[in-house]
């Protein structure tokens, strides 16, 4: 078979790309027991640091000083199936990319013993090409991560100026012109008869709020204790009566002839104002 | 020393507590002094920075002599106000003085806090007094920057809207008075 | 005019570009010779501040002489980029506008959700359309806060790549023109 040429310049040879790149031939078995070891333990944490089988892949050939572009098969096959029965005597856990990669790297070895069409293009051919470029590229974007990493980062290697406050600026005029003012109140007037104004008008006698507002107060009254808000409403309370009577509630606590008490249990109780204090009721607020 | 102390000011998001600034400078030899730099940057402040004590601590902030420019930069262009503002800015001016609620009732669906927010940051609007019943609802009323906006001598100077006067006398007269 | 061109330059949190500075000062007489006045800033700076370009307009930043006491002010530093995020964030500057489909292909793993979020936290990428592909997946690219975190006057700055050029092409030919 002729020596497959890689179609792109440049060779990729981390991480020192001032070495050579050492030639491959003759010299995988030297290359191996280096390549191989492992520190035990180490195993574990250095999978880990892999971001995946491709990576992995990268890695050992850079370890092995291999040429991305003639990737010796039958060797890195090796050496990665070695890592992977490492990984699995020592019952590390492998994502199923890992075997994926495995099953790719047999299949490339198989194609490489089969004899070559005559008539295709030896490029087309190399059954390495998709796994090279798919290193390449995974070299590319370290080497692009690895540059992004040197560039001066805000917070790390220089600080910007936090923006400064000013006093507060005119807000610019709106455009509006009185003629705008007067043909929306027009437009208002010209609508469609409006719903009557939404205000309940309480005719019901028991349900007036100056009676509520009696009730409550000689209800806290007949007995000078904390009430709480359920005590203090009549039985039988409706939406409409409970509406009244948070609203006498409230007027009387404006008037300060009641007083809201914290019940240190994060609530709240009423309480008459001590008669002394008392001021006069209004009750036609 | 000066310039050290400028640079954590200019650099911070939150305004610096004198203990933060002693904790940083206390024991580095290079900001001896820093106290007395302090004081110096609050009282006369440095070019167009000025050192202001504020909750939580010290923050520098343009000199207002800057404020036309700053303003040039910052405060957007002109837009004409919303329909929903327009409106409440009329039944404000035509009904004064007017409560929330009737100005939701003259418009038909409820005035947003920010609508009334608006009005009142362009200092248009502004509450006269509260009308007592219960709940005492805030009473609206136009502000002089209104008339002063608008070219008008007085609120009676208003154009009149033909037949608008007896509808907005009746709706007056029955809310106002419920009999 | 310095003073105001400062002023314009501390206030604001954006760089600001030249057209900007333009269409504030050159209708405004106070403003005469600011362009002279931004050279000389950019050249000289200003105390602790030096003027640098970036992101496509200009921004203050306090010079390096300062960054031991500044370091000291902010030491909760963001965490540094985990090598994932790093390698997720140099394709999407590389090769924007890319799908996440796309990312993963360059990297060889799948990229996780979480990298993603991290990485619009940071505010520095963003979703810029969507491929015509079944589908539609996300175009991602970068944003100008992140030129301005990697002080970069613009994507070309990023720094040259020997050979990623003609991988990259291979790539993209091979992916958008699936034969």
């Amino acid at each position: 078979m002729r020596p497959w040429v890689w179609p792109m310049s440049g060779a990729v040879s981390e991480p020192s790309p001032s070495a050579p790149p050492m030639q491959v031939h003759g010299r995988r078995l030297e290359a191996l027991p280096d390549g191989l070891f492992i520190p035990p333990g180490a195993l574990e944490l250095l999978l880990e640091s892999f971001a995946g089988p491709l990576e992995l892949l990268l890695w050992l050939i850079r370890r092995n000083r291999m040429d991305i572009r003639d990737i010796p098969v039958a060797e890195v096959t090796r050496q990665y199936l070695l890592y992977l029965h490492e990984a699995r005597r020592r019952n590390l856990e492998l994502a199923a990319e890992y075997l994926l990669m495995a099953a790719w790297l047999a299949e490339i070895k198989v194609r490489m013993l089969l004899p070559v069409p005559p008539a295709a293009d030896d490029e087309d051919c190399d059954p390495r090409l998709e796994l090279a470029r798919r290193l390449e590229a995974l070299a590319t974007v370290q080497r692009q991560a690895a540059a992004l990493h040197t560039l001066p980062q805000a917070g790390r290697d220089f600080w910007s100026v936090y923006p400064a406050t000013h006093s507060a600026l005119p807000l610019a005029p709106p455009l509006v012109t009185l003629a705008d003012v007067v043909n929306a109140w027009q437009a208002l007037l010209l609508r469609p008869a409006r719903k009557p104004p939404l205000a309940h008008t309480l005719t019901n006698q028991h349900m007036g709020l100056r009676q509520r507002m009696m009730e409550l107060l000689l209800h806290c009254r007949r007995e000078p204790r904390p009430w709480s808000f359920i005590e203090i409403l009549p039985p039988a309370v409706d939406r409409l009566t409970l509406a009244v009577s948070l609203l006498a509630l409230l007027e009387l606590l404006r008037q300060q002839a009641l007083a809201l008490i914290d019940d240190e249990e994060g609530g709240w109780r009423i309480a008459a104002v001590a008669v002394a204090e008392e001021r006069r009721v209004i009750f036609d607020a | 020393m000066r310039e050290a102390l400028l640079a954590l000011f200019l650099s911070s998001a939150e305004p610096l507590s004198r203990e933060q600034l002693a904790s940083i400078c206390d024991d580095n030899p290079d900001c001896a002094g820093w106290e007395a730099e302090l004081d110096t940057l609050l009282a006369v402040g440095e070019g167009v920075l000025q050192l202001v004590c504020v909750a939580g601590g010290y923050r520098l902030q343009i000199h207002p002599r800057h404020n036309a420019i700053l303003a040039r930069l910052h405060v957007e262009a002109p837009r004409p106000l919303s329909k929903a503002t327009l409106e409440t800015l009329a039944v404000i001016a035509y009904q004064q003085p007017v409560t929330r609620p009737e100005i939701e009732h003259w418009r038909g669906v409820a005035v947003s806090a920010q609508i009334m927010q608006q009005l009142q940051d362009r200092g248009w609007i502004m509450v006269a007094g509260h009308r007592e019943t219960p709940g005492r609802p805030a009473l609206w009323v136009t502000t002089s920057q209104f008339l002063e906006h608008f070219s008008l001598v007085s609120l009676a100077g208003l154009p009149t809207i033909i037949g608008a006067a007896e509808a907005g006398c009746e709706e007056e007269k029955g809310r106002r008075d419920p009999s």
